[in-house]
This record gives C-alpha cells, structure tokens and sequence, in this order.
C-alpha cells in the first residue's frame, strides 16, 4: 500500500512540475516577443531555486519535517515522505510563478530570483503550515478556527494557500514596479506574441492541474472521484462563461478555463458538480471584470492578470467553499461560511503585508526596475543575450 | 533601366509569376508586406483591449527591367491580379540609373536580365 | 481496490483530456495561418459543451445514470461513477474534435457549437448505447448480434464507435458546406501553416492514445499489456508504410501513426502484435489513398482529412478486428467477422444519416457557411477579432 | 499485484515514448529552420523502426525472451512481458535519438535510418545484456564484475547504458561526417531557430524522465521515492550551476537541466539527495566546458552536443554512483568505485569502437553525407519537399 | 508622382498612420525591416558562440503620392516619428516615372491617391 | 543621393555589413526577401499537393548614399558576395531626390550620412 501512495503522489508531483511548463508557454505566448527567452528561463530557474530552498527550510517549516537529515526516510516506505516533499514543493514554486506573470517585462532578473528564495523558503510555507501544516491554527481538526467557528478552514487543494497568497502578493509587487513605460500613455503595444503558445500554456496547467487537485488527497484511499469531476466541471463552467462574455475572445477563454480551476481547488471534494460549474462560471466572469477594472481604472500594469486571475479567484473559492461546501445545496459535507470567508481574508491581508515588505525592501537595497533602455531592448537581449528567434535576426 | 514595383494581393501570386514567366521575365524580388488603401481595414481585440489594424496582407514585387521590358511586365502583372475590386494593388515604375550583377561583376542593361 | 479503479480510470481520462489539446494543435499546424486561434477556441469551447450535455443528456442516456441525481455515488466506491463518466466522456469529446478539422475555414462557429450539442448529447451517445451501454443490440454479452452470429460485435477502444463515427458523420457535414473558396479553382494555397504544430499536436495525441486504449479496460484488473503493445505497433506500422508510400512526407507521416491508432483501437485485446502492426500499416496506406481520392477525385475539401483517418480507418478497424481476432492468426480471442463487417457498415450507415439530418437542419435554420468575405479574411479575424501572432500586426 | 505492476511499467513507458517528442523538439528549436521537418520525421521515423527491430531482434537478445512466439505471454500476468518490453524499448529508441542531435543538417535520411536498424537491433542491446540481460559479466548479482570488485557495476536508470553509449556513439559518426560546410570557415550562421521549441524539448524531456528513472524499479513494490527525489535535484543542480556558470544563456541553461538528469540515472537509487544536487551541477558544469571544447577547440560540429551532454555526462554519472554511492556519504547502499570506473570505461570503449565501425561501414558503403547542395537548400527542402511554415514561402 | 520611403521606430507605427490619415493621405504599403545607423547595435551569445547582431527592429512605409502631397506627407511623418534620440529613422523621396492602380488600369496621378 | 538597392545571398551578410563598415558606410536598411532569376527554384509536397516554389532567400540591402559613396558601396558589396555561382544577386542604384534625418530635420546630403 506505501509503494502504491509512492506512485499516487508522484504522479500529482510530475503532473504539477509539468504544470511549470505551462506557466511559461502562458506568459511567452501573452508577452512581447522579445520578453519570451526571459519567461524560460526565469521559471525553470525559480523552480530549482524553490526546490533547494523549500527542501532546506520551508518544508521543514511547514511540516517539521527536515528530510536531509534523516537517511531512514530515504527507505522508510518506499521513501514515502520524499514524494510527499515533491509533490508540496510543486504547490510552493506555483508562487514565484503566478507572480512572474505580473511584473513581467520590467522585473531585474536576479532581484525576482531572489523574492522567489524568500517566498518558497519563509512567506508561503509559514502560511502552508497554518492551513495543512504543523502551526494548528487554521484548517488542522482541532485547530484555533476549528474551535472558534466549529469547522475549520477548509482548502482542500489550495484556491487560498496556493493562488490567494500567490496572487495576492504579487499586487503590490505589481504596484511597486510601476507600470511598463509608455503603458498608459499609449506608446506601449500590449498585444500578445503568440496564441498558439498562449494555449499551449493553458492547456498544459489545465491537464496538469487534475494531479494537483486530485493527489491533494495525498493518499490512494482517499481519491476522491468528485475532485476529478468537479474540478473538470468548474474548467468547463470558466471557459463557457468567459467565451460567451468576451464574445470569444482567446485570451479570456483560455484564462476562462483557469479560474475556474483556481476558484474550486478549496472545495473541489465537497460541492456539487452544478455547484462547481457555478464557481467556475463565475471565477471566468470575475476574471474578465477585474482584469479590466485593475488594468484600466486602477491603471495596475498587471501582464497577464495574475492578481484578478489567481488573487480574487483564489479568495473567491475560498468564500464558495463555504457557500456550496454544504448538502442542503447537494453538496456532500457542511462547511463553515465564516471560517472559510474569515481564513479567505486573513490570506489577503497576510499576503499584501508580506509581498509588500519583501518586494520593498529588495527594491530598496537591489532596485527592481529595468533600465528604460533595458525595458525597450527587451528581457531577452538583456539578461540572456540572445532573441527567441535568433537565426532570424540580422 | 526601370524597376517595377508591384503591390498584388497574395492569392495573386502564383498568377503573377507565371505570367511574368510567360512575359519571359524571370528575375524578381518578392516580399510580405502590408498595406492600406481604399481597402478596410480591421479592428482586433485582445482581453478587452482593441486595436486598430488598417494594414492587409500584401506581397511586393519588385523586377528591374529593361526599359523595352516595361510594358510586358505591366500588361502581365495586371492581366493577372486584376479582381475588380478594391484591393487590387499598384504598380509603381521607377528610373533605375545603374545595374550591376553581383557574380559576374556586369553593368547596365545586360546585367539586369 | 476501488480506489485504484478510480486512479486507474482517472489516468485515462485526463490523458484523453490532453489529446484535446492535440486536436487542437494538429488542426493548428494543417490549417492556414488565419484560421489557427479558432481552432483553439473551437476545441476548448466543444470541450465544455460536451462536457455539460453529455453529463446531463449523453451519459444518461447511454448507460441509465444520471450521477447529478445520486448523491450517494458521489462517495460511493471512492466516487468512481464519477470517473468513469470523465473517462467516456473524453471518447464523446472526440466526435465534435474529428469533424472539427474537416469542416475548417469556412464553418461559423455558433451552428457548428450547436452541432456538438446534439452530436455528444444525442448521437453519439445513442449509438455509443448500442455497443457499451444499456440496449442490448450490438456490443454486449447476450445482445441481438451476439445471438445473430454467436459473437457481439467487438469494439474495445472505439475504432467504430468513436472514430468512424466521427469520421463518417463528418463527410456529410463537409460536403454540404462545399469547398473553401477558391479550393478546386486553383486560387487557394492548401499549405499547412506548421509543421511544428502539427507534429506537436500528432504527438500529444500519440502519446494520450494510450491512456484511451488502455484505459477501456475500464477496471485495473483488466488491464492488457496486450492493448499496449498493439497500440504501439499498429501506431507503428502506420508512421512506416505512411512514410514510405508517401516518399517521406511529414502530413501523411504524422497522420500515418494516427492511423494506425485509430484502426487498431477495436482488437487491441484480441489481435496479434504482428497483425496490430499489418493493421497499422494498411491504416497508413489507406489514409494515404482515400485522401487523395477524396480530396483530388471527388473535390471534397476535407482539410484534415477526417474522413479518410477517422472515417474509413474506423471502419478499417473494426473489420481488421473480425479478420485478425482469430487464434488461428495469432489471436488470443475468436471474434465472429460477420458480426464486425455488419457493425463496421452500421455505424456507417447511422453516422451518414445522422450527419447529413444534423447538418442539413442547422444548415437551413442558421445557415452553416462563413461568407466569401469572413472566409478570405479568415476565422481568427472574424470571429475572434485577433491574428495568431498580434504583435506582428501593423 | 501483476495488473498494478503492468500499470506502473506502462506509465513509465508512455512516458519515455513522449520523451521522443522531447528530442524532437529539442533539436527543432537548436537546429537551423531549413532542417526542422527532417528532425520531426526522423525521429518518429527512428522510433518506429526501433520498435520493429528491438522487439525482432533486440530485445530477445538482451533478455532471452522473444515474445512473438510464445502467445501465452500474451495474457499471462496481464501481459506484463509485453510492456516491460514497451518500457525498455523506450531506453533503447533513445540511442538514435541521441545521435541524431549531434549528426544534424548534413546526414543523409536513410543512412541514419539504418544505423537506427543496427543500433537498436544489436549494438546496444548487446551491451544491455551485458548490464542488465542474460550474459552475467557486469551489472548482475554475482556476475563478472561482481565477483572482480566484490560489488556488480550498478546502473540504475541507464546514465552509462543508455546516454553514455548513445553519447559516444554519436562522437565517432560526428568525426567521420565532418562539420556542416562553413561550420569553421565563418559562413554559417549557427544560431538556433527557435527558443520555445528548445525549450517545450527540454521540459518534454524533464518531464518524462521521472518515468525513466523511477519506474527502472521495474516492478511498484520496489519504487522508490529517493529515485525520484535525487532525479529533481540533479535537475535541479544542473540548472542552477549551467544559468549561473553560463551567465543566463537559455541553451545551457535548459541543457543543463538535462545533463543532471543524464548524470544521476546511474546512481539515483543510492545517493543523498545533497549528492544528486552536486552530481546534477558538475553535469551542467561538464556540459558546457566539454561543449566549449569539442565545437571549439577539436572543432567536432556536434550541433546539439550530444557528445557531452549523454555522453561525458553518463560517464560522469557512472563513476559519480561510484563516488557518492556509499554509506559514508550520506548514501543508502556502499558502490564500489572500481567497478563503477571500470564499467563506465568500457562503455566508453564499446561505443567508440562500435559507432566508429557502423558509420565507417555505412559511408564506405552508402555514404553518410549530404551534398553541398542539398545543405545549402536544407534537409527538409532535400528529404521531405517541405519547409517548416509552407505557407510563407513565396 | 513621388515614392516617399519612410524608415521608422516600430514604436512610431500607430501615430504615423494617424498622422498620414489625418493629412489626407490614406494608402500606403508598410512592412517590418532590420536598420543599423548611428544607434548601436548589440551583440548575441547561445551556448558560448557569440554573434554581432547591429540591426534594430524598424518599419517601413513606402507611400506613392502627388508631387503636392509631399510636402503633408514629410511633415505628418517627421511630426509624429521624432523623439530627439538617435534611431528616429529616415525619409528617402524618389521619383516615379509611371503608376497604375490594378483594379481599373488606370494610370497617372489619378492612379496614385 | 543615390539609393542602392542590392539583393544578395544569406549567407553573405555578416560580410556585406563588414565591408560595408570598413568603406565607412554605416546606416543602412535590411529586410528578408525571396528572389528568384536564374537560380533554380523548387518544388513542394505536402500530402501528395505539389506546389511550385522558385522563389528563394535573399536578403535586401537599402542603403542611402551621396554620390562620392557611390562607387565604394558597390566595390564594398561586390568584393565579398561574389561566389561566382548562380544565385549572388542584383545591385540597383536608383536616384533619390531628396533626404530627411526625421530626428534633427535636417535634409539633403547633410542628412543620409
Ligand atoms: N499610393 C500608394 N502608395 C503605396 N502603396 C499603395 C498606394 N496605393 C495602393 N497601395 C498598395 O496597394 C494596396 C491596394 O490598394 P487599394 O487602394 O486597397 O486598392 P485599389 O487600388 O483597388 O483601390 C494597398 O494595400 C497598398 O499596399
Ligand atoms: N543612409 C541610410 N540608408 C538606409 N537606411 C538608413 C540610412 N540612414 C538611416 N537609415 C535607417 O534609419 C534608421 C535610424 O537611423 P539612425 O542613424 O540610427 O538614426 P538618426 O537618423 O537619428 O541618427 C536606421 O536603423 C536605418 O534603418
Ligand atoms: N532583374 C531583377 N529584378 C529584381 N531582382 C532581381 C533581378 N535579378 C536578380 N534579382 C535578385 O537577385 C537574386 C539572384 O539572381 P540570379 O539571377 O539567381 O543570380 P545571378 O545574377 O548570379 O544570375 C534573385 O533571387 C533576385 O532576388
């Protein structure tokens, strides 16, 4: 039965690494063609930065556990705790990556390197540790809300601990770094590279993501064949609503289709597949509202919509978790509204305070901000040297 | 010496060439272009955010000739890429004053054929 | 043990789920550059419509459940009804996918989501009933065919059930839309946009092939390293006498190995390596011949070419089946081949009918073809409003 | 338990199948664009190919069995034999993949084709056999080697029989092509074509790997989550130690990844994890003062560097098991040095000699070597009459 | 009849079409080119090998207009393309000897506009 | 002012722009072209659909001059993308009659340098 949750999980942690693939496709094909080289290598290096760093510090953090000191879990069951590292350090590098969608285009490359350190090491896994981990305050039976309101927090697979913080801490990133030169005074052409890539990214996250959801059941006996379809139901339910209200247009759709994700990983085992359709319908309109209302009103210069994408619809599932979470709605158990509402909101506020000071402060002693020059040659000539189509530049 | 510059459409092309082909006119520089006129263009939108593309696809010939060459290629180009409607193109003819064929070094009227 | 049917099944289903990508990009690579963003939005959105309809109607229909209704099988077993909708699905998901890259470049895309409506909700669901599901006529233990010939009409993974239905109800809809504009006139450039693209997309879908062969086993004690390996084989025998035949040409290489699949989905439990690899490679020679004589001959536009893949290779292998499932040639099962010639020619029958009612109402009701017009413009601008590469714009 | 052992092989095997697709795009993206059609069709054409003669003549020869002559293996056990043969098919097919990287833009289609015949059919199942197979001398229980060093030579995932064979095969085909014409005159432009797709390649690969790797277990009561574990963070290591030592060159970069993927197969089952980190950051290291070396200064044209990236690298990995493959270290099980040193040479000889023999045979008598002309033009124009986005040529 | 070439920041693209519309001067074929001037250049490196790439991104209008309209055409573009820095581009005005619109055949100054 | 239109072979530009700075030309505009003349073209197949394409890469060179220029452009191009096969390309020199730097508004001969 160990060697058999080996595999369980490891097959959400492959499926969740590959999802980093799909962070970068999303933002290559969304961004300028001379930012693409950039995206590449930005993911695949916070990702092995993640790696080391939460092996180090943020998993021992989170879970009490230091795997680099204790060779008998090498074999302890099939080494069963080193798969389970695996699989949450997939959930821990989703942060460096929502949020490199954001400040794209303008971000120093090591400075974002280095938030990526401090966020997989300290910022994301203390809260980790809260909800799932070893600080029984928040989601634990037993815990601080679970006394308090009679439920706890629940997040089954990560709306709020994942995409809230991820994408609430990247707001204020976003604001610090100011927006792209001559963004809102017209200069700027903000259309896309690539929709071929763009819905390569997608479609990548989108199968990746059933690995995420489902092996959040963290062992094969509780696989939950409701996570699968729910999950399934609230993609369906973001891309239909998002298509219908952009008129069909491709990036709404394809980032339709991953808000619904976002917004039901925190109640994927306990709603109804209506419900989860519902949520998802209404995280691809919130994403559509929000993304205008931020990049346009509020004139944030958020590239790919990380905030409204994996910010607000991570708290908005959250919040539907205790709305839906309940068999009077055909839901299969009875969450909480106000732990959920409460635990969704206390994520925010912990996310905009510890995304602020970080980013502050490393702009404060390194700088954050590409040169103007920098910005206009491009990421890819800059840190990397080199265009994304080399052969044909001249 | 002149040097024809011909804006087509690009499902003319083919046509074109083969015409030019049958003019005996069998050298020529082809590239994409885009290009605006009495033709509309088009307005894209992305995440809410609109763009106005007033530029079509085209594709550019441009065939130095020699001057008694002229009228052929004119009358074979526009035999051929000739809809009727707007869109069609135009042809521009331009004075060449000196011609030089790079492999061999050769100038004027002989070498640009 | 249910909870590994549960992995087992889910495997499957999000592998098919990424073949949906694969469609989508095969399309992408064969169509001009000005229909590329449609196909994506085409896919996902038919995606999610099926999705729905077949949850609500399709499922329902051909196997008596309707999972929204029971509660109970929301836990039950792990929630594996749940599941195994997810995974059948994925085959119903198939039918509007094939027709999809027939009908490009000149097809409005509202009738033709509205095909896939009836198409995933009503006929194929219908038909797929006969052979797996709740009316005993062609498929199962006991059916009308299996009293009629001593053996029912063996279909494992869908040759027939999905494939040429697909395909063949996809020749209707392609003939009454008539040819792109221009097409038999000499005026059209028929070149594909992207080999990359369309190498992609046959990859992805080569490699989700197995997750919807194997897979059909539908419990893990079932499971056949036999379906394996024959998928493999047919695929290859297809990618070797494509290629051959067709002088090393890269479309009919990269549809060769799909060929291949798709003729050997109906016995890949029964049949011999050496005859999944004959198969295989009589699918590639077929794909190779019947495109040109459908294309060239009878001047029917088929892009894609998803008459000849899907369409005739479907009935290929449900044929191939009948000859090849003997233990005589190697087999491990004794299939009737009456019982599959007259299943093969069945679905041909039902699936031409059905096609050519489907498209002929939505024809005269709303009307199918794009205008001259859109259609030069192409499907991205017109109903998307975006090329494929927008910042290359001017 | 057979059911979940076929399983478990055969999503190692699906894995390293899309692996193939990895390579593919790997090289399209490294490679001029006047040769990416050709390394599409080549690959999928390799692997076909692969499969016939590994499953003839190969696998029978490493292992003893040949499964087309004994139906009863067909079922028996879920026909587990079937798809271990699938698995290590998947090992075997990488050879020619390998090679094809470094050997690109001026070999001729089918001459490489048919070293892909003799590769697969004899040369590296011979020396599978040797490691793994029927003729005991180096890597099983009480085999040769094992009686010599007091300890088999250990192997785990195949960094010496699988990528330091290929590796070093592909450097005698290099030498014996010669550099593309102008490659050290100035003329060429060796820029590659496209950063996405190199990328896509890489992570295709980094994603499959871990079905390489831990399913080389064989068998899921023996999965082990250090396998999986020390294979990320070779990846891992490799990518820090490349974009650093690099400077944030893209290429090296994602090679690097790779080459900590290559240098820890051998020894994943046994290292700690701090080990595999160091193993995976001298591998990115090695690749590009190797790559430096043999396009520079040797002036071998090896397009992809092949020749250190599989092959210096799958030394590296074997004598590096033999190295941190002990107890003292931090390790799960004590390696002998010796024999790990002992074997990694000889692999290094094997392949010389064999590859040096097979590519001289088949330019004697074939000839190896593209015309001049047919370069200028490109593989793609010269074997498949297509370029890679027809629709824009003119 | 002049052939106005225009070599242009990308940047510039959507205020040079307003500017040219707004002077009355509506067709125009566009297309993306490569420039090296006095702005620098840069240089490349993949996997070791470096390459010097001087060439910038620049796009480039070629507008037929009547002798009359040079003089609003020059000003719209210089009006809307400059920003003082170097790498603002070029105009090049060249003559044209004939010209000739597809759709009708007609030819001449009529033919231009 | 002359303007210097010269089509030559891809593998020559790294030369060409070389010997074109050491003559002391330094601004110059470059696109991707396809040619076609006495050099063969090819054929294309793509599932058993022939297409005949004889147009192959090339590269343009557009390069504004004073007239003194002239001569050592010519020699500069010509000295290093000759190979002396079919296929090395056409040089046109075509009069300009007047010069903008849109940065400065300079004009005439001041302003192409
Ligand atoms: N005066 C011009 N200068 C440059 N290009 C032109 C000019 N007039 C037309 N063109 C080119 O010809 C194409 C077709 O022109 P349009 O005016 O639409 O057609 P028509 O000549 O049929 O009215 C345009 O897209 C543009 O590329
Ligand atoms: N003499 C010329 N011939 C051809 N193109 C030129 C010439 N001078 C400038 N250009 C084009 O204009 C662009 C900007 O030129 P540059 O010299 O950098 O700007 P500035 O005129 O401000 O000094 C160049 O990249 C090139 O494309
Ligand atoms: N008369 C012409 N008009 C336009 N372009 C030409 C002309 N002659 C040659 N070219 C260009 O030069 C390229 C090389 O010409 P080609 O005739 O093959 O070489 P060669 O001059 O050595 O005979 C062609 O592909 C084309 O782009």
């Amino acid at each position: 039965m160990d060697s058999t949750n080996v595999l369980f999980l490891l097959i959400g942690a492959v499926m969740i690494l590959s999802m980093h693939a799909g962070f970068a496709f999303l933002e290559v094909g969304t961004v300028s063609k001379k930012n693409q080289v950039n995206a590449f290598n930005k993911i695949i290096f916070d990702w092995s930065t993640s790696t080391i760093v939460y092996f180090i510090v943020g998993f021992p953090l989170a879970y009490g556990t230091a795997l680099y000191v204790n060779n008998a879990l090498f074999t302890y069951n099939n080494g069963i705790e080193l798969v389970r590292f695996f699989f949450l350090l997939g959930f821990a590098a989703c942060i460096p990556a929502i949020i490199s969608g954001g400040v794209v285009g303008r971000m120093k490359f090591f400075p974002q390197c280095l938030a990526a350190v401090f966020l997989t090491g300290i910022i994301y896994p203390f809260f980790e540790s809260l909800v799932w981990g070893k600080i029984s305050f928040m989601g634990q039976d037993g815990s601080f809300f679970a006394q308090l309101f009679g439920t706890s927090f629940h997040d089954f697979a990560g709306s709020v601990v994942v995409h809230s913080i991820g994408g609430w801490i990247a707001l204020p990133a976003i604001i610090l770094l100011r927006p792209r030169t001559g963004r809102y005074e017209g200069h700027l052409d903000t259309r896309p590279s690539s929709i071929p890539f763009l819905s390569l990214g997608s479609w990548i996250l989108i199968v990746g993501w059933f690995g995420f959801n489902v092996m959040s059941a963290q062992s094969l006996d509780n696989i939950s064949g409701l996570v699968a379809l729910n999950s399934l139901m609230a993609m369906v339910g973001g891309t239909i609503s998002s298509l219908i209200f952009s008129k069909n247009d491709a990036g709404f759709t394809h980032n339709g289709a991953l808000a619904g994700l976002i917004a039901i990983c925190a109640g994927s085992d306990v709603v109804h597949p209506f419900a989860a359709v519902l949520i998802g319908a209404v995280a691809g309109i919130i994403f559509i509202k929000f993304f205008e209302f931020e990049t346009e009103k509020l004139k944030i210069d958020d590239v790919l919509g990380v905030w409204p994408l994996h910010g607000i619809n991570g708290t908005w599932g959250g919040i539907a978790a205790g709305i839906f979470g309940s068999k009077a709605l055909g839901g299969v158990y009875d969450l909480n509204f106000f732990s959920q509402l409460t635990g969704s909101l206390l994520a925010v506020v912990y996310a905009l305070a510890a995304g602020f000071i970080l980013y502050k402060v490393i702009d404060v002693v390194f700088g954050l901000r590409m040169t103007p020059h920098q910005e206009m040659m491009g990421a890819d000539l800059t840190f990397h040297r080199i265009e994304t189509n080399p052969e044909e530049s001249l | 010496m002149k040097l024809i510059v011909a804006i087509v459409r690009p499902e003319a092309v083919q046509d074109v060439k083969d015409a030019l082909r049958k003019a005996e006119i069998h050298k020529m520089t082809v590239s994409h272009v885009k290009g605006c006129g009495q033709q509309m263009g088009y307005s894209e939108s992305f995440r809410g955010i609109k763009t106005q593309v007033n530029l079509l696809n085209k594709v550019r010939f441009e065939i130095g000739v020699n001057d008694n060459f002229v009228k052929p290629a004119l009358e074979a180009i526009m035999g051929v890429a000739r809809t009727g409607k707007i869109g069609d193109g135009k042809i521009f003819v331009l004075p060449i004053e000196e011609c030089y064929r790079i492999r061999t070094g050769e100038d004027g009227s002989i070498a640009i054929g």
